[in-house]
């Protein structure tokens, strides 16, 4: 028999589990759905571009400079005559590109070097010196040096930018790799006799998913922001390539005639990194609470 | 063996837990940890309350001190009463002074119950300055002599230790120090032994039967080990899924259980005098699992389990009853309790 | 939280320490705050044809000679000189009292090895200097120039406007290398460089040269009295343009140099913001890489001619309609001495994408890939280079725009191969003769980038500088530009003109395409 | 304290593989100073000659060991540009990077921290979920984004602050704060956000561990409970958060530097990088990475501070 207090309790829980799992999940972890509707609008942006997209983006009529936003040109146009709408719809294109694929870069390289670094004594020296050294030289400045000095593209952008990531990820996978090599359940593999290698697919990568699906997001989310960085001090993604860190950088010196060149981009910017960071807040906690909480 | 009592006049007693109910809130379901339980603790009596984990017993532990966490522990009624005051509607400050004070704690793993990055001195002097308003110096060497009483060699010195640098069993004495500082009236000890081996278990367990006769403080042993119940405590508390199925003397309970539950616990004890004629005997069981506690109680909640089950007793839920006319403290939940005291009962 | 001891006292001490400090500073007249069009990073204007570095040599070294407003040479550190009758030998004497800043005299000698420097590396310099037979110095004021063959401008080479502008130096530093910077900045000119004070990217100070002497006449252009009024000048280097400008017209800087062309309206709607822009103006330069097929065909070069419409080149780079020169033909300037129209006719008719296409098809283009070099700063340069990728494309050419920053274009450009096309601009002074004009050059090798290859064009310059008489020249000059329109060295993408802006705090600013701080006042 | 030594030996490798990565990065490279400083109208040949009296023709691993040969003598090499020592380069602009980060990260420190743990204490309350939504907003948006809103807000409309600007503090206290505000807040606000995060989490998983069970069972105060005995335990991390906050205020300064036209060592990297000075390059990244490295030194020791268990 239960108090009214309980009883009372009972039937609004009642009601509760009545509603679809989707929406109880929703109410579970808000952060998480929250992030994930923002990234998906965002990402439905960038995919759909070329048929919401009113203008090319790279088409220049120089007649129709800084205008403000009118019918024709729904956000108003940049310094050489660009419909600012089109463009920011484009930019989402690059912009996640840069994101992810630095992200997705700086994991893969990390996860390999991290766990080589982890277990073998020698390599860990060697490396973790390295590691040290690049992580020693400011991101940025590695990252400005390499974009001036090499042909400037898309591809050379994310390589910039994600070199000084991966020595922070190889830090943590190389310390969550020596906590893991001590579990019991890697030992009980060797003992049955698995290769090192497959041990190291089997067992020990999985278990590294947790924390670096989240750094990986947070990596995904600075790329974006440290994309615009470098558009800033003049050594981004080529001019004619719309990304939100070269229209924004492109804007600067006329954003007291036109502030939207800047504003437009910088709001799409803020709400994906945003969605980027709800995601990753949100993963931490539905994952691995404990672990992932480390970073 | 049992110590002999200290005059145990009936006088009101120290804590008194009564119809306790405490349920958990979570949108997965309403977990009802405690349902229903009463029991009372005489003045420097040591009860035990025994029960599988999952059972409810720390939860009703930690409730007399208040220390379940807010939004999901909801008392859902009953009282509990220190010296008779009512302690669920006392204000956290009026709470603040009795924790550590009259009413302390100690837990079940020392590893991580002190704080490693304080001194073993800073943490006992700490309560000592709050509570009795000590200097620092005066707190110092009062937590001296509590090592000193505790056991520990040369106190003054390993007061400015660190936590790491103390054993397992020698920190679980640093935490009974800590806790008897200011001379509690009750000491509530959740599972104390169980994550120390069984030479230091035996040591920790005669401390506090010391500390109890020097001291006068009443003790709440929680604990799921019927051998160290056996041994120290005066009165017992078995406890099933949430709610009290028996109560008894140590002696009575052990010389003849009456609640089914209580029989199969004791039944599944190995014994040592068993090993002469083992013949490879099975160690007795329970079947079945602990139930889950998200719906409310309908019959008995071990009827599923109980081999001497009823009609009755999956319909309606089992009053406390005395057992017997000469064992008026012996209670026990369960229809068939009579037929068991007189050994009726298969 | 009671605030930690320690802070709090540090800043009681350093109040204290700030209120004394303040006292001593010396409380300077006036001092002039200019934001400067770049970072002055080459203290040698001979080594470095950079316009900074210029308008550094004109604050602290003199020139023999200085055009004035009308373009009229007219003498500076010479007093009076003197020529042959058959224009060979020319005999100069220095005005007397004319001191280095470090108080030595100025002699005949400096003034000589000076000139050797700049004819070393100086685009017209080395015209001059290879009809040079003999310069030396007669006597401690005087020194000679015996010419070996005919050499028209003379006075106008030795008082030249821009870029390697004859600087004088002491002889002791005009004996470095030219290819190696100067190591001491010591000159005779109206103001002296603070090296303690210098911050590289930073902040540049000069002072008034005590020891300076102006002539009498008023300042008329870069000739005349150049009187300082002012006791210190500061070039405050502001990176971001959005801060520079929000900073200059917050009233914390006097001067902005180079305001970027879309400014230019807001500043004019501000009342006590002056702008003052040279009224030659300046040159686009859309250069092609003569070396790169198909721009080694003279056609396809041509064909550049039906991509560019002047007007679309400076809208794109922001200019306002006020500081667009409508379509302007002339390779030497509208506008200048030497301005003229022969060899346009053909492509009087403007943009024609289809003239463009068929010219390239002539040319033998069959759609290999075109690379323009497109840097993101600076804005002129930048916004050029996206029209002309914008014309190439729809011109039916396969065209590549690789992005790369300045450096790195510089870099680029220097190689034989890689590029088809990049643009520059230049000031009018460097543009308007054909002495000066180095994209004029077709001396292959020896060019610069993108190295034009004609006889027929250098034996016409060659003839230019050796005229002496201006009708003649003239004649001379319409025979070069037909040359210039077959050969296209470069093609012009349009005349603009880039003002100066100045607080209405400051009077006397001058108008001749040089940051000149002397004759300014500020109130 | 050998740990010590092994530390600062260990520092040793670390510039090493700095030095060379920085050398090989530059000359590797297409693009050098020769070309920049033979101007516009320079012809290949005088370019040639530039290259030439700056020794770039001599073989890579000559420049190498002349330029190391150099260090070790403490001269860092001159500006290939302005022909100043890179020392004194570097000795110019070093006031203003230091002040901003010191102050950038106390401003952040001094906000984020108090916000960090009261948003543990309360958390999931409004205030928890604002001081969250804050600082991922914060993350959100580039420095120079920030930089402009404020100086836009800030100076130009209230007139209160600078535009931009770098008064050092010989020049009086108030010029000085006054330069220094803005340009703090906006490079705060990313720290603040992201110590103030750290912070809660850590605060949060430590408030979950036993011994706080036990301090509540002594009868503590929530006050006492958070300040002494979680805050001390969420030192480690909060301070490794600040010290890795350092090293990215080291690169993060630049923005700002160019933002608010400060003469720091971060605007004077670029400048030098975008011109291809390399010995006033190589000077700073050195210098910067030996920052790093003692910054690091100093964060680990400080653990032994804060954590008896930890013991050099």
């Amino acid at each position: 028999m239960d108090t009214p207090m309980i009883a009372l309790l009972e039937q609004r829980l009642e009601r509760l589990r009545k509603q679809p799992r989707a929406i109880r999940f929703a109410a579970r972890n808000p952060v998480l759905v929250a992030g994930a509707f923002l990234l998906l609008g965002m990402l439905a942006l960038a995919v759909f571009a070329p048929w919401i997209a009113s203008h090319d983006p790279t088409e220049m009529n120089v007649v129709e400079r800084l205008k403000p936003p009118s019918a024709e040109f729904l956000l108003g146009t940049d310094a050489l005559g660009r419909d600012i709408f089109s463009r920011t719809l484009y930019g989402a294109r690059v912009s996640l590109l840069v994101g992810v694929s630095v992200a997705m870069f700086s994991a893969l390289i990390g996860i390999f070097v991290g766990t080589v670094a982890g277990f073998s004594r020698l390599a860990d020296k060697l490396i973790m010196r390295v590691m040290d050294g690049m992580m020693a030289i400011p991101g940025i400045l590695l990252a400005v040096a390499l974009m001036t000095l090499i042909h400037a593209s898309v591809a050379t952008v994310v390589i910039a930018i994600a070199l000084p990531e991966i020595p922070r990820v190889v830090r943590l996978v190389r310390s969550l790799v020596l906590t893991i090599r001590e579990q019991p359940y890697i030992q009980a593999a060797q003992a049955t006799g698995t290769r090192l290698p497959l041990v190291l697919i089997r067992h020990v990568i999985p278990n590294l998913m947790t924390p670096l699906i989240v750094q990986a997001s947070f990596i995904w989310a600075s790329a974006m922001i440290f994309e615009a960085y470098l558009s800033f001090l003049g050594a981004g993604t080529p001019p004619e390539v719309p990304s939100w860190g070269n229209m924004m950088a492109e804007g600067r010196s006329v954003v007291q005639l036109a502030f939207g060149i800047i504003l437009y981009p910088g709001i799409a910017l803020g709400l994906t990194v945003l969605a980027v960071n709800l995601v990753g807040d949100g993963l931490r906690d539905l994952l691995d609470p404990r672990i992932a909480r480390k970073l | 063996m049992t110590t002999p009592y200290p005059d145990q006049s009936p006088a009101a007693p120290i804590l008194e837990v009564e119809d306790l109910r405490i349920a958990f809130v979570s949108r997965d379901g309403i977990v009802r940890a405690v349902d229903g339980v009463s029991w009372q603790l005489q003045p420097a009596e040591m009860l035990g309350i025994v029960g599988e984990s999952g059972c409810g017993k720390s939860v009703s532990a930690m409730s007399v001190l208040k220390l379940l966490p807010g939004p999901p522990a909801m008392y859902s009624s009953g009282s509990i009463r220190f010296r008779g005051e009512e302690l669920l509607t006392a204000s956290e400050v009026r709470m603040r002074q009795l924790r550590g004070n009259a009413i302390s704690m100690i837990f079940q793993d020392p590893m991580t119950s002190l704080n490693p990055v304080l001194t073993i001195g800073e943490q006992i002097a700490e309560v000592l300055i709050l509570h009795q308003k000590l200097s620092k110096r005066a707190a110092w060497k009062r937590a001296g002599e509590m090592l000193d009483l505790v056991g520990i060699p040369e106190p003054n010195q390993r007061l400015r230790d660190y936590p790491h640098q103390f054993s397992g069993g020698m920190r679980q004495r640093a935490m009974i120090s800590l806790a008897l500082a200011c001379n509690p009236a009750v000491l509530i000890a959740d599972e104390p032994t169980t994550a120390l081996d069984v030479t230091i278990q035996a040591q920790i367990m005669e401390l506090l039967a010391r500390l109890r006769r020097e001291m006068g403080t009443a003790i709440v042993l929680i604990t799921h080990d019927l051998g160290v119940v056996a041994e120290c405590c005066d009165r017992v508390v078995v406890m099933y899924a949430g709610s009290k199925v028996e109560e008894a003397t140590v002696d009575t309970l052990f010389a003849r259980p009456c609640h089914p539950y209580t029989r199969g616990l004791l039944a599944a004890m190995p014994g040592l005098d068993m090993a002469a004629d083992a013949g490879h005997r099975r160690l007795a069981e329970i079947p079945g699992m602990v139930p889950s506690l998200k719906q409310a109680a309908i019959g008995c909640r071990f009827a599923p389990r109980c081999a001497a089950a009823q009609e009755c007793c999956h319909v309606t839920i089992p009053e406390l009853v005395v057992v017997a006319r000469e064992a008026p403290d012996h209670l026990a939940a369960c229809f068939r309790a009579c037929e068991a005291f007189r050994g009726e009962l298969a | 939280m009671r605030m930690p001891t320690l802070f709090r006292n540090s800043i009681l001490t350093v109040c204290l320490l700030s209120g004394t400090v303040l006292v001593s500073q010396p409380a300077f007249a006036a001092t002039i705050h200019m934001i400067p069009q770049g970072d002055l990073k080459i203290l040698d204007p001979i080594q470095n044809p950079g316009y900074i570095t210029r308008n550094h040599g004109y604050m602290i070294y003199d020139t023999l000679f200085a055009q004035n407003a009308a373009g009229v040479v007219k003498p500076q550190m010479v007093d009076g000189w003197t020529v042959s009758a058959d224009k060979k030998s020319w005999s100069f004497k220095l005005r007397d009292g004319l001191k280095w800043s470090d108080g030595s005299p100025v002699t005949a000698a400096d003034c000589v090895a000076s000139l050797k420097r700049w004819g070393a590396k100086d685009v017209s310099g080395r015209l001059l200097f290879a009809a040079i037979g003999d310069i030396k110095a007669v006597d401690a004021s005087n020194f000679s120039i015996t010419l070996k063959a005919p050499f028209g401008p003379v006075l106008e080479m030795l008082g030249k406007p821009s870029s390697n502008v004859p600087f004088m130096m002491p002889e002791r530093i005009a004996a470095t290398d030219p290819n190696e910077q100067i190591k001491e900045t010591i000159g005779s000119g109206p103001f002296v460089f603070k090296r303690d004070e210098w911050v590289p990217g930073n902040k540049v100070v000069y002072i008034k040269n005590p020891l300076y002497v102006p002539r009498k006449e008023p300042s008329d252009g870069l000739a005349g009295g150049k009187v300082v009024k002012v006791d210190r000048v500061e070039w405050n280097y502001i990176p971001d343009q959005n801060t520079a400008l929000t900073a200059f017209r917050n009233g914390e800087m006097d001067i902005y140099e180079l305001p970027p062309a879309d400014f230019i309206p807001t500043l004019t709607t501000d009342a006590n913001i002056k702008l003052a822009a040279d009224p030659l103006g300046n040159q686009g330069w859309l250069r092609p890489n003569h070396l790169a097929a198909p721009f080694d065909n003279p056609k396809a070069r041509q064909a550049l001619y039906f991509l560019v419409n002047q007007g679309e080149y400076l809208a794109a780079a922001g200019f306002p309609e006020a500081y667009r020169h409508k379509t302007c033909m002339a390779y030497f300037m509208c506008g200048s001495l030497n301005e003229s129209s022969s060899g346009a006719a053909p492509y009087a008719g403007g943009k024609d994408l289809e003239k463009a296409k068929k010219l390239l098809q002539e040319a033998g283009y069959k759609g290999e890939k075109i690379v323009v070099l497109t840097p993101s700063e600076p804005p002129v340069q930048a916004a050029a280079a996206m029209v002309t990728v914008q014309n190439l494309k729809k011109a039916g050419v396969n065209v590549e725009a690789q992005a790369m920053d300045w450096s790195t274009l510089l870099a680029r450009r220097s190689k034989k191969d890689g590029w088809h096309i990049f643009h520059t601009f230049s000031v009018g002074a460097d543009v308007f003769s054909p002495a000066v004009n180095a994209y004029a050059q077709a001396n292959c090798d020896k060019a610069p980038s993108g190295w034009p290859c004609d006889t027929k064009l250098e034996e016409l310059r060659a003839a230019w500088v050796a005229e002496s008489d201006t009708t003649k020249r003239k004649a001379i000059t319409d025979d070069l530009q037909k040359r210039m329109y077959e050969v296209v060295p470069y093609v012009n993408f349009g005349q603009f003109f880039q003002p100066m802006a100045y607080r209405n705090t400051l009077s006397g600013v001058l108008n001749v395409g040089v940051p000149v701080m002397w004759n300014i006042e500020k109130k | 304290m050998n740990y010590l030594l092994k530390r600062l030996l260990a520092v040793i490798p670390v510039l090493a593989v700095v030095a060379v990565i920085v050398f090989l990065l530059l000359h590797l490279a297409p693009g050098d100073p020769a070309v920049i400083i033979g101007g516009d109208t320079a012809s290949a040949e005088d370019i040639e000659r530039i290259r030439e009296t700056l020794g770039l023709n001599r073989p890579l691993p000559e420049q190498f060991f002349h330029w190391v040969g150099q260090i070790l003598q403490g001269n860092l090499g001159t500006s290939v540009f302005t022909g100043m020592p890179v020392a004194e380069m570097i000795m110019q602009r070093v006031e203003p990077t230091l002040w901003i980060s010191a102050l950038t990260m106390l401003f952040a420190v001094v906000f984020a921290v108090p916000m960090g743990i009261v948003a543990a204490w309360k958390a999931g309350t409004w205030f928890d979920r604002a001081i969250s939504g804050l600082a991922v907003a914060a993350f959100s948006l580039p420095v120079f984004v920030i930089g402009y809103g404020l100086v836009y807000g800030f100076s130009t409309r209230l007139g209160w602050f600078p535009v931009q600007g770098f008064k050092s503090l010989s020049d009086g206290f108030v010029p000085f704060i006054r330069h220094l505000a803005l340009p703090v807040i906006s490079g705060g606000l990313i720290y603040m956000a992201l110590l103030a995060r750290m912070t809660r989490s850590t605060m949060l998983e430590v408030l979950g561990e036993d011994y706080i069970r036990t301090a509540r069972a002594k009868g503590l105060s929530k006050r006492r409970l958070l300040l002494r005995h979680a805050l001390k335990n969420a030192a480690v991390p909060i301070v490794t958060t600040i010290g890795l906050g350092i090293a990215m205020l080291l690169s993060g300064v630049i923005v700002t530097e160019s933002v608010f036209a400060i003469p720091g060592i971060g605007r004077l990297t670029v400048d030098s990088i975008l011109r291809r000075d390399y010995p006033v390059i190589q000077g700073i990244v050195l210098v910067t990475a030996t920052a790093y490295v003692v910054i690091n030194l100093v964060t680990d020791l400080l653990y032994g501070l804060f954590d008896p268990r930890i013991r050099y």
